[in-house]
C-alpha cells in the first residue's frame, strides 16, 4: 500500500490467516459444519428411510415431543437463512413473487414457498415435503399464515400450538394451563397419526439432554460479559445456535457446547479474541442481513467493534433468563420455554431485557438491524432506539435491510451509516463524553 | 498556519474547500460525471486555483461524500455525517440539528454543543424528495433549479402533492399542469411536501433549535421557507451551505494536522 | 460573518381541512336526522374528523370512551361497563404522519402509523383506554409503543386464541377477557356484572341483525343504496352508541326499501382485504364509478366477525365461545375450510361475478391470503384483480386504469 | 368506415387511423409535453392530412393512455391495457401474452384469441423496470437511445442492476463505470435487469406463447434480445407495435361503431 491511498479513521480489518481470523472457533465451527451437513443428509434421506417429516418453526418449537414420535424435523427458517448466506435465496423469492406473494411478504416465507415450488433443492441437499405441519404460534403472526399456505399447497395436516403473548415477567397460570392442555391434545394427535404411544419417561430423558445443551449454550453466551469478550455474540452465534434450535434433546447438542466452551476457555487463556483490539462493545438487536452477512460483519470489525450480546440468538428461547426445560415438570416447562421465545415478549419486556443486557455485558452502544419484511421483530424498533438514546442514554444506531432479500441491502449506504456511528463514538470517547463501557 | 483541504464527492456535485487557520481561502464546485477520480482531482485543482496556492502547500486532505473512497490524493476519509456536523457547528456554533438535503439523499444529524455527532438518521434507499426530485420537477416545468425557489414564493394556492417519488415526479407535475394548476402553486406544493418529509425524518432524532440547513437544496430559498414554516423554528442557512461537507472535512483536517504536529 | 442568514418561520398554515365536528352529548344530531341523506352527511363529517367526535361527545358527559383497534374486540364488555366502544379506523387522508414514522419504521401499513400519530398529536385524548387485538404483529407491537408513549391511557393487547379446536381455548380466552375487564373496571370505576353483560349482548345482537339486514339488501338490490351511503351508515356503527345506531338503521332500511331507482348494467363484485385499514371514500366511490356493484365486502368487520353468542350461564364465556366457535374466513383468523374453496363459496353466495383484492399496502396478513384465494378463483375461472391502497394516497390514476381495464375485460367479449 | 385511435401517453401521443377495423392507415406521434389535449389534436391533424381526409370523415374516435379523458372530442375511451391487448392481437393474431413496456410502467397481459384481457399485472411502486429508465441510462452513458441495443450486443458478462429505484440505479451505473466495467456490459445488465422484472410480472399472469411486445421498447433490439433469453421464448416485435394501444383503440372504436349503427338499423328493419 502506498502512502497516497486514503486510510479510514478505523484500523483495517485483521488479516491473520485461516478461518480463525474471521472470529470463529476452529473446532466449534468445524463440528457445527459437520452437524449441519449431517442434518441435511438426514433430511434428504428421510423419505427413503420411511421416516415421517414434520415442519416446525424455531420460536417456541416442540422439537423434543415431535422427535420422540420418530419425526425428522425441518425448520424452514433455518433453511431460509442457510439459502441466504449461500446467496441462493433471491431466485426463490422472485419465484414466490411470480406466484403472487407481494414485495412485503416475509422473506423466509417467500424463500420457503418459492423453494418448495421449484422442487425443494438447496445448495445443501433436497428438502423433503411435510407430512405434518406443527405451528408453534410463538411470537409471529406470519407463522400462522405461512403454515396455512403450506397446508393448502401440500394438503398436509396442520396443528397449532397457540402460545399467548408474554406481557409479564413470569408466565400466568392460565396461560400455562392452556398450553398444557394443548400439549396433551397434540400428543394424542401424534399417537393417532404415528401409531406410537406416548412415553412420558422417554420425554423426560430427552428434556434432560435439552437442559444440558441449554446450560452449555448459556455458558457460552455468558462469556460475552468478559472484557475483552472471547466471543462474538451475534455474528458467531448465528452458527452456534444451530444445535440449540435444531438438535435440542439429542446428546450431540450438549456435546457440541462442551467442545465450544472448552475452546472459549482456551481463547480467554491465550487472549485470542474474535476482535484483536476490542474498542467498542456492542449489543445487536434484530435479525441479521443473511444475504450480506460477512460484509455486514466487516463493517463492525474494521472499527474494533465486537458484539458482546445480542437478542437474535434468543429467538429460540430466552434460556439465559431462566426458561430452561425441567424434566421433572415436562409439559409445564415446555410451555414456559415456548412463552420465552424472544419475539413473544411484549415491548415492555423487550425493553427490560435489553436494558439488563446493556448493564450485564457493559455494552457501549446498541446497533439495531431492522428487517423490512418482518414486522414482528421490527415494528417498534424505532421507538426502542428512541428509548435507548433518550431514556437510557445509550448511543444507538438503527439500520435497515432484509434477512433474505439481497435487493434491500445497499453496501455503500450501510457502510456509511456504520462508519458515521463509530466515527461519532470515537469522537465522543476522545472528548471524554463516552466512558468505555458506559452503557448506563 | 496550516492549509488543509476538504473534498466532498457527492452523488451530484464535487465540492472542495481549502481552509487556513479556520478561514476558507478557496473553494470549487463542479458536477460529478462518470469519471469520479478525475472529477475529484479537478475539484481540488480548481480550489487551489481559486486560492492561488499550490498542491504542495496543502498539509492535510480529508475526503468525504459518497465517492470518498475514490479520492486518490487524500490522507483520511470521513463520512459526510461527521463533516456536515463539524462544518455546520463551525459556521453556526449554536447548531443542534443539521438537515442536509443533497442530490440523492437526506440526512438529519443531532450535534452536541461541542459539535460532536450525537445521533443521526437518513432516508432509506429511496431518492424521493431529494435534490434530484426537484431537478426533475424543475425540468418538467421548464425552469432551472436555481429559479424554482423564487418562483415558488409567488404561489397563491399551493397544490397538495402526494408523492415525492423522483421517478414519477414528471407525471406528478404534468398531471397538475393538465388540471390547470399554476407552476408557482405546484412548486410550492412540492416544497411543502419535501418539508414535511424532512420534518418526519427530523423527528427521528428529535427537533431541537438551532436548526442548520445544508446541502445543495438549502440554496433554494423556497425550500428554506417551507421548511422553517413546517418545523416552526428559524432555520440557519449559510451562503456556503452547499460546501459545508467539504468545509467540515477541511476543518477535521486542521485538527489532524495540528494533532500530527504536536 | 455577515453573509449568514437565519430565516424566521412565518405563521404556519393549518395542514389539511381541520374539520372539527362538535356533537351534542346526547347525539341529538343523529336522533333528529330523519333522512338517509342527513345521516350520511353527519357520518361524513364525523368520519373525516380525525379527533373522533363521538368519543369526545361521550366523554363530555363524564363517561369514558374506549378505542378498539380493528378488527375484532368483544365490545359488549366495554358497553356493559358504561363505556363507549369506538372503532379506530386510522386517520384517513388528512392526517400527515410526522411523529409516528420515527417510532414505527418505514415498511408498515398506514393505519398503524396514523393511529399512533393521532395519539401523539392529542387527537385521541377522549379515549381513556385502547385495546389492540392480536390480529397481526403490527397491532400487537403497537400496544407496547402506546403503553410507553402514552402512559395515562390504559392499554391492553388482547391475545385472541389461534387454536380453535383445543378444549383449553375457551377457558383461556375467558381468563384473558378477565384480565382486560380488570383494567376497564379501573377506568370506569364500576364492576362488571353478569346482568349488565347479558343486556349488552342483546344490544349488540340487535345491531348485528339490523346490519345483516342492510347487507342482504345491498347484496340483492345494490342499486337501492349507493356504496358510499352504505359504507358511511355502517361505519357509524362503530362510532355511535349502539342503541342509537340500531334505530338509525331501522330508518335507513325503511327509506331505502321505498326508493325508486334504476338498476345499472354493472358487474357484481366481491371486495376482499380491507378488513383493517380503510381506503378513502373516493376510492370506494371509484369502484362503482367504473362499472361495478359491490355486493359483498370486508370493509368493516367489527360487527361481522362473530355470530350472536351462544346461550351460556356465564356471559363472558358466551362471548369467548362466540369468538372461538364462529368460523370466519378472513385474513386475520384461521378458517376451518381451505381458503381456495371458501373464496369460491363466498363468491357464489354473494352471487358475485368477480373479485377485487383490495389490500392495504404492507398489510401482510391480507397479502398472504391473496395467493391462496387466487388459486381457488383461477380453478373456477372467476375473474379477479389485486390492488393495493394506502390510507393517505389520493392519486388514483393507476388505480383507475386497473379498475377500468378489469371492468372492460369483463364487459368486452 | 374510418376510425381513429389516439394513445395519449405520458411521453408520446400516438395516433392511427384504421379502415373498416382491418386495414391500418397512417400512424403518427408527437411528444405530449404536458399538454395532452393539444398533442391529441396535433396527431389527429397529421393523420387526417396524411390520409387525405377531411376532419369530418373520421367516423368514430377512441382515446386511450393516461390522457384519455383530457381529449374532448372523443366518442369513447378505453384503458391502455385493454387497447394494447387488442392492438397486439391485431398485429399478431397468435398473441396470447402481451408485454407492454411504456415510459413509466410495464404491464404483462394475458389475452384471449379475440384480444380480450384475461389477466394483467403492472409493475409495483417503482419504475426502474420501464422505458424512462432506459432513456436516463442512455443519457448517462452518452449513447443515443436508438443505438443502445447495438452497443449492448457485445456484452459477455452483463452487470446486473439490483436497485429497484431508477434514480438509485443510476448511481449504481456510475459506480460500475467508475470501476471500469465496459459500457456494453452495463447496458446489457440494464436490459437483463429490466427483462427479469418483466418476467416476474409475466409469470404472475401466466405465460402462454405467442408473446408479443408492445410499447416504446419495441425499438430497442437489446432489450428484446435480453427478454427472449430471459423468458426462453421468441417474442413478436414490429415497429408498429409502438402504436399497439392506438391501433387497439381504433379497432375497438370500429366495433362499437358497428354495434351502435347496426342496432338502430336492425330496429328499423
Ligand atoms: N442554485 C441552486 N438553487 C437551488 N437548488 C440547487 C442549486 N444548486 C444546486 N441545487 C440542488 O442541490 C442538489 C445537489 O446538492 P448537493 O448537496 O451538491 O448534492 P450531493 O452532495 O449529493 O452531490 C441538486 O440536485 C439541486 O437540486
Ligand atoms: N427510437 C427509440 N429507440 C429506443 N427506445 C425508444 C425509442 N423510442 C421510444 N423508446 C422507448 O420507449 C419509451 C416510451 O414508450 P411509450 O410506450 O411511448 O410510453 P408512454 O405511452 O408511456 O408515453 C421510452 O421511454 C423509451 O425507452
Ligand atoms: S419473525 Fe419475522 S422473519 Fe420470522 S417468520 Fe415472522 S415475519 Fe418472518
Ligand atoms: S392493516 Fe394489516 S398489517 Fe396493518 S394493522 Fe391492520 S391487519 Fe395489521
Ligand atoms: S422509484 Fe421513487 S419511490 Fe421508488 S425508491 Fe426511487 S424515488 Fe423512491
Amino acid at each position: 500500500m502506498s502512502e497516497t491511498v486514503p486510510r479510514n479513521t478505523a484500523p483495517s480489518p485483521p488479516r491473520a490467516a485461516g478461518e480463525g481470523s474471521r472470529g470463529f472457533l476452529e473446532e466449534g465451527r468445524k463440528l457445527q459444519r459437520d452437524l449441519v451437513e449431517e442434518y441435511y443428509r438426514n433430511l434428504a434421506t428421510a423419505k427413503e428411510r420411511g421416516q415421517p417429516v414434520a415442519y416446525m418453526l424455531v420460536g417456541g418449537n416442540l422439537t423434543e415431543i415431535v422427535r420422540s414420535f420418530g419425526y425428522e424435523v425441518v425448520f424452514p427458517e433455518i433453511i431460509g437463512l442457510n439459502c441466504a448466506i449461500k446467496h441462493a435465496s433471491l431466485d426463490n423469492i422472485v419465484h414466490a413473487e411470480s406466484m403472487g406473494y407481494g414485495l412485503d411478504v416475509c422473506g423466509y416465507v417467500k424463500n420457503d414457498i418459492g423453494l418448495q415450488d421449484l422442487g425443494g433443492s438447496t445448495p445443501f441437499g433436497k428438502v423433503p415435503r411435510p407430512d405434518l405441519l406443527v405451528c408453534s404460534f410463538s411470537g409471529c403472526y406470519i407463522y400462522v399464515k405461512w403454515w396455512e399456505a403450506l397446508a393448502e399447497s401440500y394438503g398436509a395436516p396442520m396443528t397449532t400450538f397457540d402460545v399467548p403473548y408474554m406481557r409479564s415477567d413470569r408466565p400466568w397460570r392460565e396461560d400455562v394451563d392452556y398450553m398444557v392442555s394443548q400439549l396433551w391434545e397434540f400428543v394424542h394427535y401424534l399417537e393417532k397419526a404415528t401409531d406410537h404411544s406416548f412415553d412420558m419417561d422417554a420425554l423426560r430423558k430427552v428434556l434432560a439432554e435439552s437442559r444440558r445443551a441449554e446450560e452449555g449454550w448459556v455458558k457460552w453466551l455468558d462469556a460475552g460479559r468478559l472484557r475483552p469478550s472471547p466471543i462474538e455474540a451475534y455474528f458467531e452465534a448465528i452458527f452456534y445456535m444451530f444445535p440449540i434450535n435444531v438438535l435440542r434433546g439429542t446428546a450431540r447438542a450438549g456435546d457440541f457446547y462442551d467442545v465450544v466452551n472448552a475452546e472459549v476457555e482456551r481463547r480467554v487463556r491465550d487472549g485470542t479474541n474474535p476482535v484483536p483490539e476490542e474498542k467498542f462493545r456492542v449489543l445487536v438487536e434484530g435479525v441479521p442481513p443473511y444475504t450480506h452477512y460477512r460484509t455486514f460483519w466487516d463493517y463492525f470489525r474494521r472499527w474494533g467493534a465486537v458484539s458482546v450480546v445480542a437478542t437474535y440468538p434468543k429467538v429460540g428461547g430466552l434460556f439465559d433468563r431462566g426458561f430452561l426445560h425441567d424434566p421433572s415438570r415436562p409439559f409445564e416447562s415446555i410451555a414456559e420455554y415456548s412463552l420465552g421465545a424472544y419475539v413473544n415478549q411484549s415491548w415492555e419486556q423487550r425493553r427490560r431485557i435489553i436494558a439488563d443486557y446493556v448493564d450485564q455485558y457493559s455494552a457501549d452502544a446498541v446497533v439495531i438491524h431492522g428487517i423490512k419484511s418482518c414486522r414482528s421483530f421490527t415494528a417498534g424498533q424505532g421507538d426502542l432506539r428512541d428509548w435507548l438514546i433518550h431514556e437510557r442514554n445509550v448511543p444507538t444506531l438503527y439500520v435497515e435491510s432484509d434477512h433474505e432479500d439481497p435487493r434491500y441491502f445497499s453496501p455503500a449506504q450501510m457502510r456509511n451509516r456504520l462508519d458515521a456511528f463509530f466515527e461519532a463514538l470515537e469522537q465522543r470517547r476522545a472528548a471524554g463524553s463516552l466512558a468505555p463501557g458506559a452503557g448506563r | 498556519m496550516t492549509l488543509t483541504g476538504g473534498v466532498d464527492i457527492g452523488s451530484t456535485t464535487a465540492k472542495c474547500v481549502l481552509v487556513e487557520d479556520g478561514r476558507v481561502v478557496g473553494k470549487s464546485l463542479a458536477p460529478v460525471g462518470v469519471d469520479i477520480v478525475r472529477d475529484a482531482d479537478h475539484a481540488f485543482d480548481e480550489a487551489l486555483l481559486d486560492a492561488h496556492r499550490g498542491r504542495e502547500e496543502v498539509a492535510f486532505i480529508v475526503g468525504t461524500g459518497y465517492g470518498r473512497f475514490k479520492i486518490r490524493f487524500g490522507q483520511l476519509v470521513v463520512t459526510e455525517i461527521s463533516c456536515h456536523a463539524r462544518g455546520a457547528s463551525h459556521l453556526f456554533p449554536g447548531t443542534r440539528l443539521v438537515l442536509d438535503i443533497g442530490g440523492q439523499d437526506t440526512k438529519v444529524i443531532r450535534v452536541s454543543e461541542r459539535g460532536e455527532v450525537e445521533d443521526f438518521a437518513m432516508n432509506d434507499k429511496c431518492a424521493a424528495g431529494t435534490g434530484r426530485f426537484l431537478d426533475v420537477c424543475a425540468n418538467a416545468l421548464g425552469f432551472d433549479v436555481a429559479e424554482i425557489g423564487p418562483v415558488s414564493l409567488t404561489a397563491r394556492r399551493p397544490v397538495k402533492v402526494t408523492s415525492t417519488c423522483t421517478v414519477f415526479a414528471e407525471s406528478e407535475v404534468t398531471s397538475h399542469l393538465s388540471r390547470g394548476k399554476e407552476p408557482p402553486d405546484i412548486l410550492a406544493g412540492l416544497h411543502a411536501s419535501i418539508a414535511s418529509r424532512s420534518l418526519s425524518l427530523m423527528q427521528r432524532v428529535g427537533v431541537v433549535p438551532e436548526v442548520t440547513f445544508t446541502g445543495g437544496v438549502s440554496r433554494n430559498e423556497g425550500m428554506v421557507r417551507a421548511l422553517a414554516q413546517r418545523v416552526g423554528l428559524p432555520v440557519n442557512v449559510s451562503p456556503l451551505s452547499q460546501f459545508i461537507g467539504a468545509l467540515g472535512a477541511a476543518l477535521l483536517g486542521q485538527e489532524r494536522a495540528a494533532g500530527a504536529g504536536a | 460573518m455577515s453573509g449568514l442568514v437565519s430565516i424566521e418561520p412565518s405563521v404556519p398554515e393549518p395542514s389539511g381541512p381541520s374539520t372539527s365536528v362538535e356533537l351534542s352529548e346526547d347525539f341529538r344530531e343523529f336522533t333528529d336526522a330523519r333522512t338517509l341523506a342527513e345521516i350520511v352527511r353527519w357520518s361524513r363529517e364525523v368520519v373525516s374528523d380525525p379527533g373522533y367526535p363521538t368519543a369526545r361527545a361521550w366523554g363530555r358527559s363524564g363517561r369514558g370512551a374506549v378505542g378498539c383497534f380493528p378488527v375484532y374486540t368483544p365490545q359488549e364488555i366495554v358497553h356493559a361497563l358504561g363505556l363507549l366502544p369506538v372503532a379506530l379506523h386510522g386517520g384517513g387522508e388528512n392526517v400527515e404522519i410526522s411523529h409516528a414514522d420515527a417510532a414505527l419504521g418505514s415498511f408498515l401499513c398506514s393505519i398503524s402509523k396514523s393511529t399512533l400519530e393521532l395519539a401523539l398529536t392529542h387527537q385521541l385524548d377522549a379515549f381513556r383506554a385502547v385495546v389492540f387485538p392480536y390480529i397481526c404483529d403490527v397491532s400487537r407491537n403497537l400496544e407496547g409503543i402506546f403503553s410507553r408513549l402514552l402512559p395515562t391511557v390504559s392499554t391492553h393487547m388482547l391475545h385472541l386464541p389461534q387454536n380453535f379446536t383445543s378444549a383449553g381455548s375457551v377457558p383461556f380466552l375467558v381468563a384473558e377477557y378477565r384480565r382486560w375487564v380488570e383494567k376497564l373496571e379501573k377506568v370506569s370505576g364500576t364492576r362488571l356484572t353478569d346482568d349488565a353483560l347479558r343486556a349488552s349482548i342483546e344490544t349488540f345482537a340487535r345491531q348485528r341483525e339490523a346490519l345483516a339486514e342492510l347487507a342482504r339488501l345491498r347484496m340483492n338490490e345494490p342499486w337501492r343504496i349507493d356504496l358510499s351511503e352504505y359504507y358511511l351508515v355502517r361505519r357509524l356503527g362503530g362510532l355511535l352508541p349502539r342503541e342509537l345506531h340500531t334505530s338509525l338503521l331501522g330508518r335507513v332500511l325503511e327509506e331505502v326499501r321505498g326508493r325508486q331507482r334504476k338498476r345499472r348494467d354493472a358487474i357484481r363484485l366481491l371486495v376482499v382485504g380491507p378488513f383493517c385499514e380503510q381506503p378513502t371514500l373516493d376510492l370506494i366511490n371509484l369502484l362503482e364509478e367504473v362499472g361495478f356493484y359491490v355486493v359483498g365486502d370486508e370493509f368493516l368487520m367489527l360487527h361481522e366477525w362473530c355470530e350472536r353468542p351462544p346461550p351460556d350461564d356465564d356471559p363472558l364465556r358466551a362471548l369467548a365461545r362466540a369468538y372461538v366457535e364462529t368460523p370466519r374466513d378472513i385474513g386475520v383468523r384461521r378458517a376451518p375450510s381451505q381458503k381456495g374453496t371458501s373464496i369460491v363459496e363466498r363468491v357464489r353466495s354473494a352471487k358475485a361475478e368477480s373479485v377485487l383484492f383490495l389490500t392495504a399496502k404492507f398489510c401482510e396478513p391480507a397479502l398472504e391470503d391473496v395467493v391462496l384465494y387466487r388459486r381457488g378463483l383461477e380453478k373456477e375461472k372467476i375473474p379477479y384483480l389485486h390492488l393495493e391502497f394506502e390510507e393517505r394516497s389520493t392519486a388514483y390514476e393507476q388505480t383507475r386504469l386497473q379498475l377500468e381495464t378489469f371492468a372492460e375485460s369483463i364487459f368486452f367479449e | 368506415m374510418i376510425t381513429a385511435g389516439l394513445d395519449i401517453g405520458s411521453g408520446l401521443t400516438k395516433g392511427v387511423l384504421v379502415e373498416d377495423g382491418v386495414r391500418l392507415l397512417p400512424a403518427r406521434s408527437v411528444p405530449t409535453r404536458g399538454n395532452p389535449a393539444e398533442a391529441g389534436r396535433q396527431v389527429l391533424g397529421l393523420l387526417v392530412e396524411e390520409a387525405n381526409l377531411l376532419p369530418g370523415e373520421v367516423d368514430y374516435l377512441c382515446t386511450t393512455g393516461f390522457g384519455r379523458y383530457t381529449f374532448p372530442d372523443r366518442d369513447l375511451q378505453v384503458s391502455d391495457i385493454t387497447a394494447s391487448a387488442r392492438g397486439a392481437v391485431f398485429l399478431f393474431p397468435g398473441s396470447r401474452h402481451v408485454l407492454d413496456v411504456g415510459s413509466q410502467s410495464t404491464r404483462a397481459i394475458s389475452v384471449s384469441e379475440t384480444g380480450r384481457v384475461l389477466r394483467f399485472k403492472m409493475n409495483e411502486r417503482c419504475a426502474a423496470g420501464a422505458g424512462r429508465f432506459l432513456e436516463r441510462c442512455a443519457k448517462y452513458l452518452q449513447v443515443p437511445l436508438e443505438s443502445l441495443g447495438e452497443r449492448a450486443a457485445a456484452a459477455e458478462h452483463p452487470k446486473l442492476i439490483s436497485s429497484v429505484c431508477a434514480v438509485l440505479a443510476e448511481t449504481e451505473i456510475i459506480n460500475h463505470i467508475a470501476d471500469g466495467v465496459p459500457v456494453s456490459e452495463i447496458l446489457m445488465g440494464v436490459f437483463v435487469s429490466l427483462a427479469q422484472r418483466a418476467h416476474t410480472l409475466m409469470r404472475y399472469v401466466g405465460i402462454t406463447p405467442e408473446v408479443t411486445l408492445v410499447g416504446g421498447l419495441v425499438h430497442n433490439s437489446g432489450a428484446v434480445t435480453a427478454l427472449e433469453r430471459t423468458i426462453g421464448l421468441r417474442v413478436n416485435v414490429s415497429g408498429d407495435a409502438h402504436y399497439a394501444a392506438a391501433i387497439g383503440a381504433a379497432v375497438l372504436a370500429h366495433r362499437r361503431l358497428v354495434k351502435t349503427s347496426i342496432a338502430p338499423a336492425a330496429a328499423e328493419a
